[in-house]
């Protein structure tokens, strides 16, 4: 029993990091239906950004989190202006490749600019055990960390979206831009803000990521990335409660395969797991199967 | 009148984008041609002999390819400096094989036929030398490879011939993990061990293997044996039953960015249990992701040692710190020497004709090389010492040296 | 026995009864309309009689055959066709094309046969482009027919579209607002073009219309529904004077 | 107010208004008829800035507005109902009506607005939290039409409002079409329905594949055979 | 009509018979090097998969990212038969692509419900899945991959494949059936309207394309002697689309062309090392803001189009 509580605990915490770069993802996508490829690697410059402020300005940790914020919404909103915009207009597809390159470009730019090797992130924080059951049971304080933080910035997104102006300026762009516009609405802006707001999220994500496995890399945005964007669609994408409910699933199933079967079958089992989810409810977890009227 | 302006605009403006394309081709052809010219040594052929290196330098195992070809452009640098041999230069001839098989096949192909190279290093993975493999054998081209421990390199299993021209200078999976598995046994007096390896690297897998077998050989047990994929980063669960299990040692025969986090999970979880690894723990890094407290009561089989008090050692290593500004690796090493050995067989062939290079490669007696004496047994496979490196404050220091008992 | 029979056909999406017992009964070569207030469920039935939507509950006959839990295409292979709406033709397809898939479901050949290009597939192919040209032609779409679908104007678009749905050889066609976005002279062009190809194709049609005229003009009977119930039926005569009609629908001044 | 000189729009290689002249008054119903695909909807597009004409000039209230981003226009006292109402379906009517005052920034002002738009839709209010997509069609028209009357526009442009309503609907739209316009609008009206749009205009033009080929006061045009003929039904 | 029909197709049979010949002779004669050969290999195996991947995405309008997948099974299954079992190249060839097809029908049926991206996501996870089962057999050697494959593949039986997925292909298109996936693509409810099997077009889309994606699986089996799971990672699905994409969706020379461009742009691109993919992603991304409709959009070049573009006589073959 205290293991499988200690699985659920590893779940949770694995759960919360897909969480939350899954809710960059999904946000990005609920305005402008892109998947956003280069998401992983707006996080990886994020993580990085975060590292050489602390390792050669000496930055304090919210300090090195707030410089990797701003450095990753910049370069989202730049990715955004020079790659996706001009395809604004154009096919799905063209965007989707677009974004593909965007992210062979920042992996391969990282390789070349920050090199290959895998980097230590600094322990800036102390990672305290607190242990119950006889010692049976371990949190550790990054997991309480990552969780609590992926938790309040699911709560500040939700916020954003549903209660402020730009927030509904967001939905109204998502559903239709030039009534968006006829509203006053500068829709440039609006996804501008987006981008900024999503590639932020991926950089508090990229600092966490590097916190709790201790290494940063010019790939690491790689699969964490894929896989967020699975717990995302998962959840219904577009949907924040959505991105949100689809990473601890998809991060509970992960350590509860690893943990009572072989992390040999995770991968397969997991995807499995998404397709039966998928036919069973096709629009994910949260999502509303939308009948297209006719 | 107005639609034919209509027209001509829109043809302009096709123009204006070709042309935009062009110029952006352009400059990026140029930016990558400075690029390109700044890897390679003086381009006048003739006077040069060409050594492939077709490495891992872009993709997920960038790492291992970088650091072997940093290794082997210090030695050809150094070899060039000293007057080359036979009083011709080295000129190396890098390309990216981005890990993917058909790359390193293509790239070893274009070596051979369209580059004229004598003799091809690389690759670092087993996959990618096993693709380049055929190619060498068809053009007859000695094939040297530092990181592929795989034995169907060397040999191929269906008739279990050596193959002629191929080559490496890293020992093989079972010296390795019988060298690891004699050390538990008898240095650490390990009875009951868990095996953790990586399921998506063979290298790992093989070791794995190889260790069960000589540990159960010499009368231990293993309790448990489990995998983790290349993108796991969470390893807290397998770790939690192998310490249920009751092992009193773990063997993680992986590399050094998953096994520091292996290790460092282990000991968040309070596991103090003592991990024995193999060469790909080696990495400045281990210590920097793993925590250097973590580490101690961890050991691993490894090609040579940076603390190595030998002088060849120590020098190759101030050499390497002095051009690239860290300590050299294994991979680093095994680079280096295989770039000497290349150079002392052109020499002792007295010529850079393939065949010749292949035939004084085949004799290779006591070659003195950074990662240990090294000869060639039938299999061209090394036969060397193996470094056994313990882990203390994060510092790697030479515990002991020991040849396969097999 | 009439030709489509609907009995007690109801639907409710999410606990909103959008359709309540709604009876039809349509006999060969009736031409009927079917008028309502936005949202009065006319296009559900539509929907429903095509097998887009399943029915809460009902069933409908046609030709005595229960075609209840069929999918669209075999009740369009059954003798149902109908437009849209909001137009919907396959916007990058030839005008031809479009009309060609229509023939797709009675006059196919083996996939073989077209990779193999054997000689029915020339056979097959030949017949569905003679089918395709007649229509047109009927539909005076015939100078257009290399024209992508999605450039025609408007008033074409819709004609193309009973023109495909003519091409899918229905015994019952449903048109959802034929007129919607025409102009007067347009309008009765399309009347006279509906009448037309009653007689020509021997058909039974059943209309959606916000159009008075063309409802007036050419139906023999109308229907009214309102919230999801038939509030009226009767001639054009009779619904321009129906009371609850003029109340929820018509208003006083169409009168 | 708004004088439109010779503009020229191109939607890629289709040459959709070709030299359009027209000129709004102040306080005016100003309607452009036409067959679909005349260019109506474009002409109020080019207005309100979401499409820009090669060529011409748009100035309202002698201010030069062609080549104005959408928003610019907004601000400036336009406000578009576009030609099949669309409603941010999945926000509420409230959401809704408050993203017509997206650019306002005095409260007060726009809560009158509010009430104002309440007292011309009583239906609305009814449905203040309910969302936009589940409204019936009649009631999105008057959705639409209440959100652009939410940035106190001085010129207000309503593209189809009758389009696929019942005909006691159009006749409701029309009478507060009327109203909203006596309270002091200015409106440009595109209809499909000539018949209920020459009723209530005081001027009207007729367009013709992209080009006007008549224009004038409403009464009189609605008398002219040419328009009988082909727009009114005969 | 039909005589002129019949004098294009001998003038298309006898170019490709020229080009057959010609490369033939080249090869032999050594004027085509091994390293133009190798990537000659890389054309076809690109134009085989662009070509049925463009069916499922092009023509049918199914978003699916599992294409290596199928690749991965035609690869594994005939490399198994022809070195374990020793079954010849072409049986073993036909049953790998069979197996993918078999693949297509199982992932198709259940998935066909979903729509756009998530459709997307599901095939990916079929992919990754084919991936983590092959890389736990042992049998078929694991993450390490199957090695000692024959090089049974020749010319002419890639000229062979090519020819057939195109013909194949491009038959299939200009034919009611064609036709009928066009139509899903365009408005699937219409076309459901008009009395076409959506659902049976869909696995017939998914299953022809995963077969020819079982063809090019064992053409690269057999040619580069060494299978691994991870050269079907889900980069190589986006590689895939990559070409579709580039050519133009529903354009079936425009997948012939991108595949042939984008090959030799990653030939050219070998020689920069490092920075040949830095350059690969600045070009893609160049490409695709210049050209988002792809380089033919959904057009084709034809013998008619290049007649009338260069002025010749116009073929009045009324189809």
């Amino acid at each position: 029993m205290t293991e499988f509580i200690q699985q659920i605990l590893n779940g949770l915490s694995l759960g919360s990091i897909y969480a939350l770069i899954a809710l960059g993802y999904t946000m990005v996508y609920g305005v402008i239906q892109l998947i956003n490829f280069a998401h992983g690697e707006i996080l990886m410059v994020g993580a990085f950004a975060a590292f050489f402020a602390i390792t050669v300005w000496g930055a304090n940790i919210f300090a090195a989190i707030i410089i990797a914020m701003i450095a990753s919404s910049l370069l989202g909103v730049v990715i955004e202006r020079v790659a996706y915009r001009p395809l604004r207009n154009s096919g799905r597809l063209a965007v989707l490749i677009t974004a593909i390159g965007v992210s062979l470009l920042l992996q391969n730019g990282g390789l070349m600019v920050f090199g290959t090797d895998f980097r230590a992130f600094p322990r800036v924080i102390e990672n305290t055990h607190y242990k119950f059951f006889n010692g049976s049971i371990t949190i550790t304080s990054y997991q309480i960390l990552i969780f609590t933080v992926t938790v309040v910035m699911m709560l500040i997104l939700q916020y954003i979206v549903q209660k402020t102006k730009v927030g509904k300026a967001m939905r109204a762009v998502s559903w239709d831009k030039d009534a968006a516009k006829l509203m006053g609405i500068n829709v440039d802006n609006i996804i501008s803000v987006t981008f900024a707001i999503g590639s932020a999220f991926a950089a508090v994500a990229g600092v966490l990521l590097g916190l709790y496995y201790n290494t940063i890399y010019p790939l690491m945005g790689l699969m964490p990335g894929l896989k967020a964007f699975v717990a995302a669609v998962l959840g219904g994408i577009g949907l924040i409660p959505g991105a949100f409910a689809g990473g601890f699933l998809l991060g509970i199933t992960e350590t509860m395969v690893s943990g009572y079967w072989s992390t040999k079958w995770r991968d397969p089992f997991v995807f499995i797991i998404l397709i039966l989810i998928l036919i069973i409810k096709p629009s994910g977890l949260l999502g509303r199967e939308e009948k297209e009227k006719v | 009148m107005v639609y034919k302006c209509f027209g001509r605009g829109r043809v302009m403006n096709k123009w204006a984008k070709v042309v935009g394309l062009l110029v952006v081709l352009l400059a990026l052809g140029l930016a990558a041609g400075c690029g390109g010219g700044g890897q390679e040594e003086a381009k006048d052929t003739g006077d040069t002999i060409k050594i492939g290196v077709n490495y891992e330098l872009s993709g997920e195992v960038a790492t291992f390819g970088s650091h072997t070809k940093d290794g082997i452009m210090l030695a050809f640098e150094e070899i060039n400096a000293n007057g080359g041999v036979l009083g011709k230069k080295i000129e190396p001839i890098v390309r990216d094989n981005r890990g993917i098989a058909d790359e390193a096949m293509s790239v070893a192909t274009k070596l051979i036929t369209e580059e004229g190279i004598v003799a091809h290093l690389g690759a670092a993975t087993t996959g990618c030398t096993l693709a380049a493999v055929p190619v060498c054998m068809q053009y007859k081209i000695p094939l040297l490879t530092t990181s592929a421990t795989n034995p169907d390199v060397t040999v191929d299993p269906k008739t279990g011939e050596t193959r002629e021209y191929i080559f490496r200078t890293c020992f093989i999976d079972p010296p390795q993990a019988i060298v690891g598995a004699d050390f538990a046994y008898n240095d650490l007096k390990a009875r009951k061990v868990a095996i953790y390896y990586d399921n998506t690297n063979d290298y790992s897998k093989g070791l794995a293997v190889e260790f069960e077998k000589a540990f159960e050989a010499i009368g231990g047990q293993v309790v448990a044996t489990e995998g983790y994929g290349k993108d796991d980063e969470d390893f807290r669960p397998t770790l939690t039953n192998f310490s249920k299990a009751g092992a009193d040692l773990i063997y993680v025969p992986g590399y050094y960015q998953k096994v520091a986090k292996i290790i460092s999970q282990a000991r968040e979880l309070g596991i103090k249990l003592p991990f024995l690894g193999a060469d790909g723990w080696d990495s400045p890094e281990l210590v920097s992701i793993a925590g250097a407290e973590n580490l101690n009561n961890t050991y691993f089989t490894n090609h040579y040692s940076s603390s190595d008090p030998s002088e060849r050692v120590q020098n190759f290593v101030k050499a390497y710190k002095k051009k690239y500004g860290s300590v050299p690796d294994s991979f680093a090493a095994l680079g280096y020497d295989a770039a000497y050995l290349i150079v002392d067989a052109i020499k002792r062939a007295g010529s850079a004709e393939p065949e010749a290079i292949k035939e004084a490669l085949a004799q290779t007696k006591n070659f003195e090389a950074v990662t240990g004496t090294l000869s060639f047994d039938e299999k061209h496979n090394p036969v060397k010492e193996i470094a056994i490196i313990e882990m203390v404050d994060g510092k790697q220091v030479l515990k002991t040296k020991k040849a396969p008992k097999s | 026995m009439a030709l489509l029979e609907v009995k007690q056909l109801s639907k409710t999406f999410g606990g909103l009864e959008a359709l309540k017992n709604f009876e039809l009964s349509l006999e060969k070569k009736e031409l009927v309309g079917l008028i309502g207030p936005n949202g009065a469920g006319k296009t559900t039935v539509f929907n429903l009689l095509t097998g887009v939507y399943k029915p809460t509950s009902g069933t409908f006959y046609l030709e005595g055959k229960c075609l209840l839990g069929l999918k669209p295409h075999q009740i369009t292979s059954c003798g149902i066709a109908r437009t849209f709406q909001n137009i919907r033709l396959f916007g990058d397809l030839s005008v031809f094309d479009n009309v060609r898939v229509a023939n797709h479901w009675y006059s196919s050949y083996p996939v073989a046969n077209a990779v193999l290009r054997l000689p029915s597939y020339f056979k097959y192919e030949r017949r569905m482009s003679q089918r395709a040209y007649e229509l047109l032609e009927i539909f005076n779409l015939l100078d257009k027919k290399d024209e992508l679908a999605k450039n025609l104007p408007y008033g074409e678009q819709r004609r193309l579209e009973i023109a495909r749905a003519l091409a899918a050889k229905p015994k019952v066609l449903l048109l959802d607002e034929p007129a919607a976005g025409m102009n007067p002279l347009e309008t009765k062009e399309l009347m006279n073009l509906i009448s037309w190809i009653r007689e020509e194709f021997n058909l039974t049609i059943l209309l959606i219309e916000h159009d008075m005229s063309l409802v007036m003009g050419i139906c023999e009977r109308i229907i009214v529904l309102d919230h999801g119930e038939i509030i009226a039926q009767g001639t054009p005569e009779e619904i321009k004077r129906n009371p609850r009609v003029i109340g929820a629908y018509l208003g006083e001044e169409a009168v | 107010m708004l004088s439109i000189k010779d503009i020229d729009v191109y939607y890629g290689a289709i040459h959709a208004l070709k030299g359009i002249n027209l000129e709004i008054k102040q306080g005016e119903i100003v309607t452009l008829i036409g067959a679909n695909g005349a260019g109506k909807s474009t002409t109020l597009r080019t207005i309100s800035g979401l499409v820009h004409p090669k060529k011409g000039t748009i100035t309202f209230e002698g201010q030069d507005i062609t080549r104005l981003p959408a928003q610019k226009i907004v601000e400036l006292g336009i406000s578009h109902v576009p030609e099949g109402r669309r409603p941010f379906a999945k926000m509420t009517v409230l959401e809704n009506l408050e993203l017509g005052a997206y650019l306002r920034k005095d409260k007060d002002g726009v809560r009158k607005s509010l009430e104002r738009v309440f007292e011309y839709f009583p239906r609305l209010k009814e449905r203040m939290y309910q969302k936009a997509g589940t409204l019936s069609g009649g009631e999105q028209q008057m959705l639409a039409i209440g959100r652009a009357l939410m940035s106190k526009p001085k010129l207000l442009l309503l593209d189809e409002p009758s389009m696929g309503l019942a005909p006691i609907l159009v006749q409701e739209i029309f009478k507060i079409i009327k109203e909203i316009n006596e309270a002091g609008t200015t409106i440009l009206l595109v209809e499909q329905n000539a018949h209920m749009a020459l009723q209530i205009a005081d001027r009207a033009y007729v367009l013709e594949t992209g080009r006007i080929v008549l224009s004038g006061a409403a009464e009189e045009l609605a008398e002219t055979e040419a328009v009988k003929n082909a727009y009114l039904g005969g | 009509m039909d005589k002129q029909r019949l004098w294009l197709n001998v003038g298309v049979a006898a170019t490709l018979a020229v080009v057959y010949f010609a490369v033939d002779w080249l090869i032999k004669t050594g004027i085509i090097t091994p390293f133009q050969q190798l990537n000659l290999y890389l054309i076809g195996i690109n134009i085989i998969l662009a070509v049925s991947l463009n069916l499922i995405v092009g023509f049918t309008g199914q978003l699916a990212l599992g294409h290596a997948g199928f690749m991965a099974v035609g690869a594994y299954i005939s490399a198994v038969l022809t070195t374990k079992i020793g079954i010849p190249f072409l049986p073993a060839t036909l049953a790998g692509a069979l197996a993918a097809a078999l693949m297509g029908i199982i992932i198709g049926l259940p998935t066909l419900r979903l729509r756009g991206d998530y459709l997307a996501i599901a095939t990916l996870g079929f992919g990754e899945i084919v991936r983590g089962i092959l890389i736990n057999i042992e049998y078929v050697g694991g993450a390490a991959g199957l090695i000692g494959i024959k090089q049974y593949c020749t010319w002419p039986w890639l000229f062979f494949w090519t020819l057939i997925t195109v013909l194949f292909i491009k038959n299939f298109i200009n034919s009611t059936h064609g036709r009928a996936c066009i139509a899903i693509r365009e408005d699937e409810i219409a076309a459901e309207a008009m009395g076409i099997n959506t659902t049976k077009y869909k696995v017939l889309a998914f299953s022809i394309g995963a077969f020819f994606a079982g063809i090019a699986g064992a053409i690269y089996a057999h040619y580069f002697f060494l299978i691994q799971p991870n050269t079907f990672s889900i980069l190589k699905s986006f590689d895939a689309l990559l070409l579709v994409v580039f050519g133009g969706l529903g354009s079936l020379t425009g997948s012939i062309i991108a595949a042939v461009f984008v090959t030799l742009i990653t030939a050219l691109l070998q020689d920069l090392a490092q920075l040949r993919m830095v350059i690969y992603a600045v070009l893609l991304i160049i490409i695709m803001i210049f050209r988002p409709q792809g380089l033919l959009g959904t057009k084709e070049v034809t013998f008619e189009v290049l007649c009338k573009k260069m002025g010749g006589t116009t073929w009045h073959c009324s189809k």
